[in-house]
C-alpha cells in the first residue's frame, strides 16, 4: 500500500550521474590552500635557494610542530563549537610548574623536588587539569567558552609568571628534552609526534563515531543530544585533550629550545586561530577538517620561513606578515567559491 | 489536463509577474524557466511538492535572491534593484518559510522591525500598536518578551502580524498554516478574507490542499522545477491538482488503521508508562502493545508534547516509571531511551532533529553510529547505505547522500528526520508533528512508513495536530490540562474528537 | 682561560646578525649602527634578522642564517635561558657566537659584549638614595617580569635600597615595557601617596613622556632645585632624556651604549673568524674583559651615569645621532 | 479534509498579567554588573582609605577612557554580529600615521610635513579606511570577519612599526595633545568624550532605527534582509565607525602619555573582549546594550586599581586579575540567572 514513489530525481536535482559526484565537496574544500602552498613553494624557490633544501624544509616542520600540536587541539575546538584561548598559556604553564615541581630551589624549584620521571605525566596532567577546569565553568556555569578562556588566559600566565617568578628554567630534566630534541630517520622526533598525532586525529574525525559526534555536537548541539550523543561529555573530553595537548607542545618547545622562558607561547595563540581558520576550520562549529587545519600551519610556516630566508627589514616584517596571509584567505577563497564563516 | 493552461494574455491587472526564471544552486536547479502571474486583487495559490521550488520562487518575488535569469515585475514596473530593500518591501510583504524573527528582541520591536518610526522610537506608543496589531490573532503575550521565550505557534503568529500589517498591496504566505493549529488557523482566515475584501493580492502556498479551496481562486502547480499548470480553483479538482503535483495519476490512499490486523489482546506490551508526571503532564499511565499505533491529540497546552518528550528522554519526569520490554528505562535520558529500542522525531526539525551542516547520510545515521562498525568505527559504505536507503525508502529529492541537509527544502528535511528516528530500527516509535510542512504525496508515504514498521511489531505513538495523522492509529487518546481525558478506538468521528479536545464532550 | 676562535680562519666569511626587536628606540639604534659599523671594520655581513622579542623567532632565524652559510653569529638573546639548545648546536658545527647585551644561562659563546645590567640598577638607586637624603618613598618601573635585563636591573635596585637605605619605600611596578600601564600605575600611586619624592624607570624609551605627562597633569612636574622636585633617574641614554635633563625635568640617566654594542659584537665577530683569541683583563677601550665563567669570556662596556653635569659630552651615542 | 484540531490557546503563554511586567528584561541584564560594581567598590574602600578619593576614582575613569571608546566600538560591532580584532593595532597606528605625514623627518616624519592642524582628521581618516577595508573583505570577499581583523591586526601593527621605524614619536602636535591632556570642570576631557559618546551610543541604539537595526541585523542578518535593512551598508557604516572611535581613542591615549610608544595597544584588544563579554555583549550578535558594555570597562576599570593600590605582587598580579575576572563572570552569572553565549 505504501509504495515508495519512484523518484524521478531528473530536473531538480543534478543530472543524476553515478552515485558519487567526482569530485566530493568536502575533499575538494579540503585542497582549498594546496595552491597556496605550491604558489609560496615556487615563490621561496625563486627567491631563496636555500629554501628548498632539505635542511631548510625539515627545519620548517620543527619549528611549526610546537604550533601544529595547538592547532589540532584548537581545531577539535572550534568544530565542537567552543573556543580555547588559553592553550597559549598553557602551553608555558604546564612544563613550567612540572619541572619547577621536581627541581631544586637553587634552578627556581618550588622545593618539593618529587622525582624526575615525574615531570612528564605532571606536565601532561596539568594541561588535562585546565582543560576540565575550562569545561567546568563552560557547562556547569554555562558561561561562554570565550570569556572563560581568555579569563583562564590570563590567570593560567599569571600562574606561571608567579611560579616561575619570571625566570627562565633551563635545568630541564632529561625526559623532556628528549621528545623535543631527538630525531629519528632524520625527522626530529617532535615532527614525528605531531604528524602521528594530526593522523590519529584525522582517523578519529572521519571514521570514528566519537569524532564524528564533534561535528554534531558543533553543528546543532540540541540536534546532537536528541540523537543520544553526550554532548557535554563530548565538550569535556575535547577541552581536557586540548589541555594535553598544549602541554605536550609545551614539553616539545622546551626540548626544542632548552629551557622554558617566562614569556613561552606570550602572542601564539593569534597565530592559532590564523592557521586553524585559514585552514577552513570555521569559528561558528561543525566545519572544517584536521587535513585543512594541517595546511593552515604549513602555509603560515612557509609565510615566515620566506620572510626569514628574505630578510625582510625586521621594521616591515609584520605589515608583509599580515598582507601575505589575507592574501591567502582571498586565495584560498577564490579557488574554493565558497563563503567563510 | 497535465500540459500547461495557457497565460491569460492581459498584461494589465498583475500584481505581480515573473517570466522565464531560472535559479540554480550548485548542481540542483530549483527553477527551470518558470513563470507565474498573479492578477491584482486575487489570492493564487502555488502548490507542488517538497522541493519542487516554491520557496524559491517566493525569495526572488520578494528580491532576496537574483535570479539566474528571467525578470520579474510588479503592478506592471520591472521590479526595483536587489539593493533597493525599500523599494521591494513597497511592493510586496512575505511570510518566509524559514524563521524571520529576531529571536532576542522583543516581540513588539519583530513586528515594528526596519519601520519603528523615522525619528526617535516611542517604545510606548510601538508596545501599544504591537499589543493592537496582534489582538486579533489570539496572540496573548506581553509585547515586551523576547521572540525567544514565544512558543513555535506564537512565533508563527508574529510573522503573520507583521506581514498583513506592513501595508503592501500584495503579500505572499509561504506555508504560514504548517505550524498552525485549528482556532489559530481560522483567526488568520478571517484576516484573509477581510483584506481580500479590500483588494489587497495574495500568493498562497500550503501543503494543506483543502485550505486552498477554501481561500483562493487560481492554482498554479509546480513540479521538478518547472511550471505544470494555471487554472481557476473551481475549475480543478481535488484528484485532478494531487495528479498535477504528483505527475503520475492515481490519486492518494492515507493509510488507515482499519486496514491493518486488530492488535491482539495478548500481543507482548512495548511500552509500559506508569504515572508517569512531569512537565505539563501529570499521572499518566498507558501501556502500548507491538504493532499497536496510538495517537495523542489535544490542544496546545494538553502537556502531549511534553509527554512524548519524556518518553524519549528529552525531558526528566517528576515521577513516574517508563518500560520498554518490560525493562526500566532511565528516566531523562535520551541515550538509554535509544538503547532500549525508543525513536523519535522530535517537534522542531530545525531545532532538534537536524544538523543542518551535515549530510543526509550522517543525519540518518547519527542514532546508530555506534553499530555501524567495531570500536565506534564508522565505516564510510556502511554510512553512505544508510543515507541511500534513506533516499530510497522516504522518497528524498536530493542530489545524493554526502549532500547537506541545509540544502534540501522543508519536506525533505522531514523525510530525514524521519530516517534518522527509524534507523536504529526501534521497538517503540515517538513521532511528534511527523508530518508537519511534508507534501501530500510525502505524507502519504511518511505515514505508510508508520503503517508499515506497525506491522512488523513497532509500537507507534503519534502526536499531532492533524487529523490526517491520527487516521492510523488504533487508538486515539486525547489530553487535557496534562490529563488523559478521553480515549477512541479505530472508529472515531471528527466531531467527538474536537469536542474532547475542546474539553466541552461528557 | 683562553680561548681560541672556533672555524675556519677567514676573516671574510659570513657574519649573521639577528637583532633582538625593531619596537623600541634603544635597539633601534642598534639596528642602524649594525651596518655603519659593519663597513667601518669590513665585516662580510649577511641581511640581517630580526626576531620581534622572541625565542622561537630567533632559534629559527639562526637556523635560517646557518643555512645561507653564516660563519659567525652576532645576537642578543632576550631570553637567555632558552637558548641554550641552540648554543649548542652552532657549538658543534663551531659557529662562534657573540651575544649582545645579555649573557646566556648555559652553552659556550665566544664574547659576551654587554654593559652591565646590574650595574644599572646599583647606580640608579645610589644616585637616588643620595638625592633623596637616604629617605622617602620611591616608584620604580619595571619592565616585563620576563626580560632578563629587566628583572637584573630590578633585583640590583632592589638589593642596593635595601643594603643601602632600608628607611626608603620602594613601590614595584610591573608594566610590561608599556607606557601606558606606567602612566596609570604613577597616577594611582600619587593619589595613594602624594609624598613621593623618586622614581626609576628602566627604560627611558618608553617610560620618559608618560611620566612627565602625568606629573604635569598632576602638578608634579617641577623643576630641579625646587623642594617639592620629585627625582627621577632613567636608563637607555636617549637624545629626548638629554633634552630633559638639561630642562631639569629629570636628574639622571643611564647611557646603555648601543653604538659601542654595535662596534664591538662585530669586531669580536670578525676576531673570532680571523683565529684570535681574547683574554681577561683590562682592554684598550676603557673596559675589562672579564671571565664569567664557563669558559666564556664577557668584555663589560661602560655605561655612564649622564646628569646635568656631563649631558653635553659629545662622546654619549645619544648626542651623536641627530635629535 | 485535513483539518487540524482546535486547542484552546490561552494557557500555553505565560499567566497573562498586566501590560508591564514589574522587571522588564531588558533592564533587569542591564544592571547584571552593580552587584559586582558594588562589591568591587566596598572591597576597595576596606582595603585602602585612598581608594574612594576623588582623585582616584577620576584616575580610574581616565585610565580607561581610551580604552571605553574601543569598547563602544567593539560592542557596536558585535552587536552587529561581526568581529574586529584590529581595533588593537588602529588605535597605535591611526596616530602615528597622522603624525609621520606633519612632522620633521628629524621627529621620524615621513618627510611629508603637512600642515600640523591636518593630524587630527588624518587620523580619523586612517581609522576609517582601516575600518572600510576590513569592510571590503568581510562584505565583497565574504571572508570571516575573525580572520580578516585578526590579519589587518597583524598588517596594521607591522605599518605602525614600519612607519614609526620603531620610535616612539615625542614631538606631537598640539592638537592632539590637547584631547587628552586637557580638563574641563574639573574632569579630564577624555572622559567628557568618551562619556558623551556613550550616551549617543546608547540613545542611538535605543531610540533609532539605524541604532535598532544594529541588532536586527546581528540577530538574524536574514530577516533583517527580508525586513528592509540594507545590511551590509549598516555593517560597513560600523565597522567604519569602530576604526573612527578606535583612532579617537588613540588620541586620547597618546596625549595622556605624552608620545606614542611602538607598542602602544598591544594585547589591548584582550581586554576590549573582556569589558565588552562581561557587559553582557553576545559574541554572537544581537544582544547586548552599551550600558552594560559601559560597566564592563568599570568593573576592568576597578579591578585593576584594587590591585595598584594593593600593591600586590608583580609576579602574581596577572594571576588574581585573571582569578578576580572569572568570580566577577560567575557573580553575574548567577545574578541574572541566564546563560552567556
Ligand atoms: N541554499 C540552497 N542551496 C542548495 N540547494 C537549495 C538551496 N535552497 C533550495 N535548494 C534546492 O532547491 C530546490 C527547491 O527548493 P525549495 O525550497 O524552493 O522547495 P519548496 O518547493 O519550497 O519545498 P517545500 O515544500 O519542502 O518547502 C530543492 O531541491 C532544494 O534542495
Ligand atoms: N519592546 C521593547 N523592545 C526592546 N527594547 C525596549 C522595548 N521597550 C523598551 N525598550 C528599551 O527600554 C528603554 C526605555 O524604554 P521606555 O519604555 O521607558 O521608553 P520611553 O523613552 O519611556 O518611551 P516613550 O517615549 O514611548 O515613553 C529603551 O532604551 C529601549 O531600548
Ligand atoms: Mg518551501
Ligand atoms: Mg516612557
Amino acid at each position: 500500500m505504501t509504495e515508495t514513489l519512484s523518484p524521478d530525481t531528473g530536473a531538480s536535482t543534478a543530472p543524476a550521474s553515478g552515485r558519487r559526484p567526482p569530485l566530493r565537496f568536502a575533499r575538494f574544500r579540503d585542497l582549498a590552500l594546496v595552491p597556496a602552498i605550491v604558489i609560496l613553494l615556487v615563490v621561496g624557490a625563486l627567491l631563496d635557494p636555500t629554501f628548498l633544501t632539505t635542511g631548510n624544509l625539515l627545519g620548517v616542520l620543527q619549528q611549526q610542530s610546537a604550533l601544529s600540536l595547538l592547532v589540532l587541539a584548537e581545531a577539535m575546538i572550534l568544530i565542537t563549537g567552543k573556543f580555547d584561548l588559553s592553550l597559549e598559556s598553557t602551553i608555558g604553564f604546564a612544563p613550567v610548574l612540572a619541572i619547577a615541581l621536581v627541581v631544586p630551589t637553587s634552578a627556581h624549584g618550588l622545593g618539593t623536588e618529587w622525582a624526575a620521571w615525574l615531570a612528564v605525566p605532571l606536565c601532561l596532567l596539568t594541561g588535562a587539569l585546565i582543560g576540565a577546569f575550562n569545561g567546568l565553568l563552560i557547562l556547569k556555569f554555562q558561561l561562554s567558552a570565550f570569556i572563560v578562556t581568555l579569563g583562564m588566559l590570563i590567570t593560567v600566565r599569571g600562574l606561571h609568571e608567579g611560579v616561575s617568578g619570571g625566570n627562565s628554567l633551563f635545568q630541564i630534566p632529561q625526559s623532556f628534552m628528549f621528545l623535543g630534541f631527538e630525531t629519528w630517520l632524520g625527522l626530529p622526533l617532535s615532527v614525528w609526534i605531531s604528524l602521528a598525532l594530526f593522523v590519529v586525529g584525522m582517523v578519529v574525525l572521519s571514521y570514528f563515531r566519537q569524532g564524528r559526534s564533534l561535528y554534531a555536537v558543533g553543528g546543532n548541539v540540541d540536534a546532537a543530544k536528541a540523537a543520544g550523543i553526550r554532548t557535554n561529555k563530548v565538550i569535556w573530553t575535547v577541552l581536557i585533550i586540548g589541555g594535553v595537548l598544549a602541554a605536550l607542545a609545551g614539553m616539545l618547545e622546551t626540548g626544542r629550545l632548552g629551557a622554558i622562558g617566562a614569556n613561552l607561547g606570550d602572542g601564539m595563540i593569534f597565530d592559532v586561530f590564523a592557521a586553524a581558520v585559514i585552514g577552513g576550520i570555521s569559528l561558528n562549529g561543525g566545519k572544517g577538517t584536521l587535513f585543512g587545519a594541517l595546511c593552515g600551519v604549513l602555509v603560515l610556516g612557509l609565510i615566515l620561513n620566506i620572510l626569514r630566508l628574505t630578510a625582510v627589514d625586521g621594521h616591515w616584517f609584520n605589515a608583509i606578515k599580515g598582507v601575505i596571509i589575507l592574501l591567502a584567505l582571498v586565495l584560498s577563497r577564490l579557488t574554493t567559491g565558497k563563503a567563510q564563516e | 489536463m497535465m500540459s500547461a493552461v495557457n497565460h491569460p494574455a492581459a498584461s494589465e491587472g498583475l500584481a505581480a509577474v515573473a517570466r522565464n526564471v531560472t535559479k540554480r544552486y550548485g548542481r540542483t536547479v530549483a527553477l527551470d524557466d518558470v513563470g507565474i502571474e498573479i492578477k491584482d486583487g486575487e489570492s493564487h495559490a502555488l502548490v507542488g511538492r517538497n522541493g519542487a521550488g516554491k520557496s524559491t520562487l517566493v525569495s526572488i518575488l520578494t528580491g532576496l535572491q537574483a535570479a539566474d535569469s528571467g525578470e520579474v515585475s510588479f503592478f506592471g514596473k520591472p521590479a526595483p534593484a536587489l539593493s533597493d530593500r525599500e523599494g521591494w518591501r513597497r511592493n510586496v510583504a512575505c511570510v518566509y518559510q524559514r524563521s524571520t524573527i529576531m529571536p532576542a528582541l522583543s516581540v513588539a520591536e519583530n513586528l515594528f522591525i526596519n519601520r519603528q518610526g523615522k525619528r526617535l522610537i516611542s517604545w510606548s506608543k510601538m508596545r501599544r500598536q504591537a499589543g493592537e496589531l496582534l489582538e486579533p490573532f489570539g496572540v496573548d503575550v506581553d509585547v515586551n518578551t523576547p521572540a525567544s521565550d514565544l512558543t513555535v505557534e506564537q512565533r508563527q503568529l508574529v510573522e503573520i502580524a507583521r506581514a498583513l500589517s506592513v501595508g503592501a498591496r500584495f503579500i505572499i504566505l509561504d506555508e504560514p498554516t504548517a505550524q498552525l493549529d485549528g482556532p489559530a488557523i481560522e483567526r488568520l482566515f478571517e484576516r484573509l478574507r477581510a483584506l481580500q475584501d479590500t483588494g489587497i493580492t495574495f500568493m498562497f502556498i500550503s501543503h494543506h490542499l483543502e485550505e486552498i479551496y477554501e481561500v483562493c481562486q487560481t492554482v498554479t502547480v509546480f513540479r521538478d522545477a518547472r511550471h505544470i499548470l494555471t487554472a481557476p480553483v473551481a475549475e480543478l479538482g481535488r484528484a485532478e491538482l494531487v495528479d498535477a503535483m504528483t505527475g503520475e495519476p492515481g490519486g492518494l490512499t492515507v493509510p488507515g488503521a482499519a486496514d491493518r490486523p486488530d492488535v491482539s489482546q495478548d500481543s507482548e506490551v512495548a511500552l509500559n508508562v506508569e504515572n508517569l508526571t512531569g512537565d505539563s503532564f501529570s499521572d499518566v499511565s498507558l501501556r502500548i502493545r507491538r504493532g499497536e499505533v496510538i495517537g495523542f491529540a489535544g490542544s496546545a497546552s494538553s502537556g502531549k508534547h511534553q509527554l512524548a518528550e519524556t518518553v524519549y528522554g528529552l525531558r526528566k519526569p517528576s515521577s513516574g516509571v517508563i518500560e520498554v520490554d518490560g525493562r526500566k528505562v532511565k528516566p531523562g535520558s535520551v541515550l538509554d531511551a535509544l538503547k532500549h529500542g525508543i525513536g523519535c522525531v522530535p517537534r522542531d526539525r530545525h531545532h532538534q532533529g537536524l544538523v543542518l551542516g551535515l549530510s543526509i547520510a550522517e543525519n540518518a545515521a547519527m542514532t546508530v553510529m555506534n553499530k555501524l562498525g567495531p570500536a565506534g568505527l564508522v565505516p564510510p559504505k556502511q554510512l553512505a547505505g544508510v543515507g541511500s536507503k534513506a533516499i530510497e525508502s522516504y522518497d528524498i529529492v536530493t542530489s545524493g547522500a554526502d549532500q547537506p541537509v541545509s540544502d534540501l527544502s522543508g519536506g525533505n528535511q522531514q523525510k530525514v528526520v524521519m530516517a534518522r528516528a527509524l534507523a536504529s530500527d526501534p521497538k517503540v516509535l515517538v513521532l511528534i508533528n511527523p508530518t508537519a510542512g511534508v507534501d501530500v504525496k510525502s505524507k502519504e508515504s511518511l505515514l505508510g512508513v508508520v503503517d508499515r514498521v506497525a506491522r512488523t511489531g513497532t509500537a507507534v505513538i503519534v502526536v499531532s495536530d492533524e487529523l490526517d495523522d491520527l487516521r492510523v492509529c488504533d487508538r486515539v487518546l486525547v489530553m487535557f490540562h496534562g490529563e488523559v481525558a478521553h480515549e477512541f478506538g479505530r472508529d472515531w468521528t471528527e466531531q467527538d474528537l474536537v469536542a474532547a479536545i475542546e474539553g466541552v464532550s461528557e | 682561560g683562553q680561548q681560541s676562535g672556533g672555524g675556519t680562519a677567514d676573516g671574510n666569511a659570513k657574519v649573521g646578525v639577528d637583532f633582538p626587536r625593531a619596537d623600541s628606540d634603544f635597539w633601534n639604534s642598534y639596528i642602524k649602527y649594525v651596518p655603519q659599523f659593519g663597513k667601518e671594520l669590513d665585516v662580510n655581513l649577511m641581511p640581517s634578522t630580526n626576531s620581534q622579542n622572541k625565542v622561537e623567532n630567533l632559534v629559527a632565524n639562526v637556523q635560517t642564517l646557518q643555512g645561507q652559510g653564516a660563519k659567525a653569529i652576532v645576537m642578543a638573546p632576550q631570553d637567555t635561558g632558552a637558548i641554550a639548545t641552540t648554543l649548542q648546536r652552532l657549538e658543534q658545527q663551531k659557529i662562534p657566537v657573540v651575544t649582545v647585551d645579555t649573557r646566556p644561562d648555559s652553552g659556550k659563546v665566544y664574547m659576551v659584549v654587554r654593559a652591565d645590567n646590574k650595574a644599572y640598577g646599583e647606580k640608579a638607586c645610589k644616585f637616588l638614595g643620595e638625592k633623596l637624603g637616604k629617605k622617602g618613598k620611591v616608584v620604580e618601573f619595571q619592565g616585563a617580569l620576563s626580560s632578563v635585563n629587566g628583572r637584573d636591573r630590578s633585583e640590583a635596585f632592589a638589593k642596593c635600597m635595601k643594603d643601602n637605605y632600608p628607611e626608603i619605600t620602594v613601590f614595584e611596578e610591573p608594566t610590561d615595557w608599556e607606557g601606558s600601564k606606567a602612566a596609570s600605575a604613577l597616577q594611582t600611586r600619587l593619589n595613594q601617596h602624594p609624598d613621593i619624592k623618586g622614581i626609576y624607570m628602566q627604560a627611558g624609551g618608553v617610560f620618559l613622556a608618560p611620566t612627565l605627562q602625568v606629573l604635569r597633569s598632576t602638578n608634579h612636574l617641577l623643576p630641579a632645585g625646587d623642594p617639592n622636585h620629585i627625582a627621577i633617574v632613567s636608563n637607555d641614554g636617549i637624545p629626548q632624556e638629554f633634552e630633559a635633563i638639561r630642562k631639569g625635568e629629570i636628574d639622571a640617566t643611564v647611557s646603555q651604549p648601543a653604538d659601542l654594542y654595535a662596534k664591538w659584537a662585530l669586531f669580536y665577530a670578525k676576531a673570532a673568524l680571523e683565529g684570535k683569541t681574547f683574554k681577561p683583563g683590562p682592554t684598550d677601550h676603557e673596559s675589562t674583559i672579564v671571565d664569567v665563567g664557563n669558559g666564556n669570556l664577557e668584555d663589560q662596556l661602560p655605561a655612564p651615569l649622564v646628569t646635568k653635569d656631563n649631558v653635553d659630552d659629545k662622546a654619549l651615542w645619544g648626542n651623536q645621532i641627530g635629535k
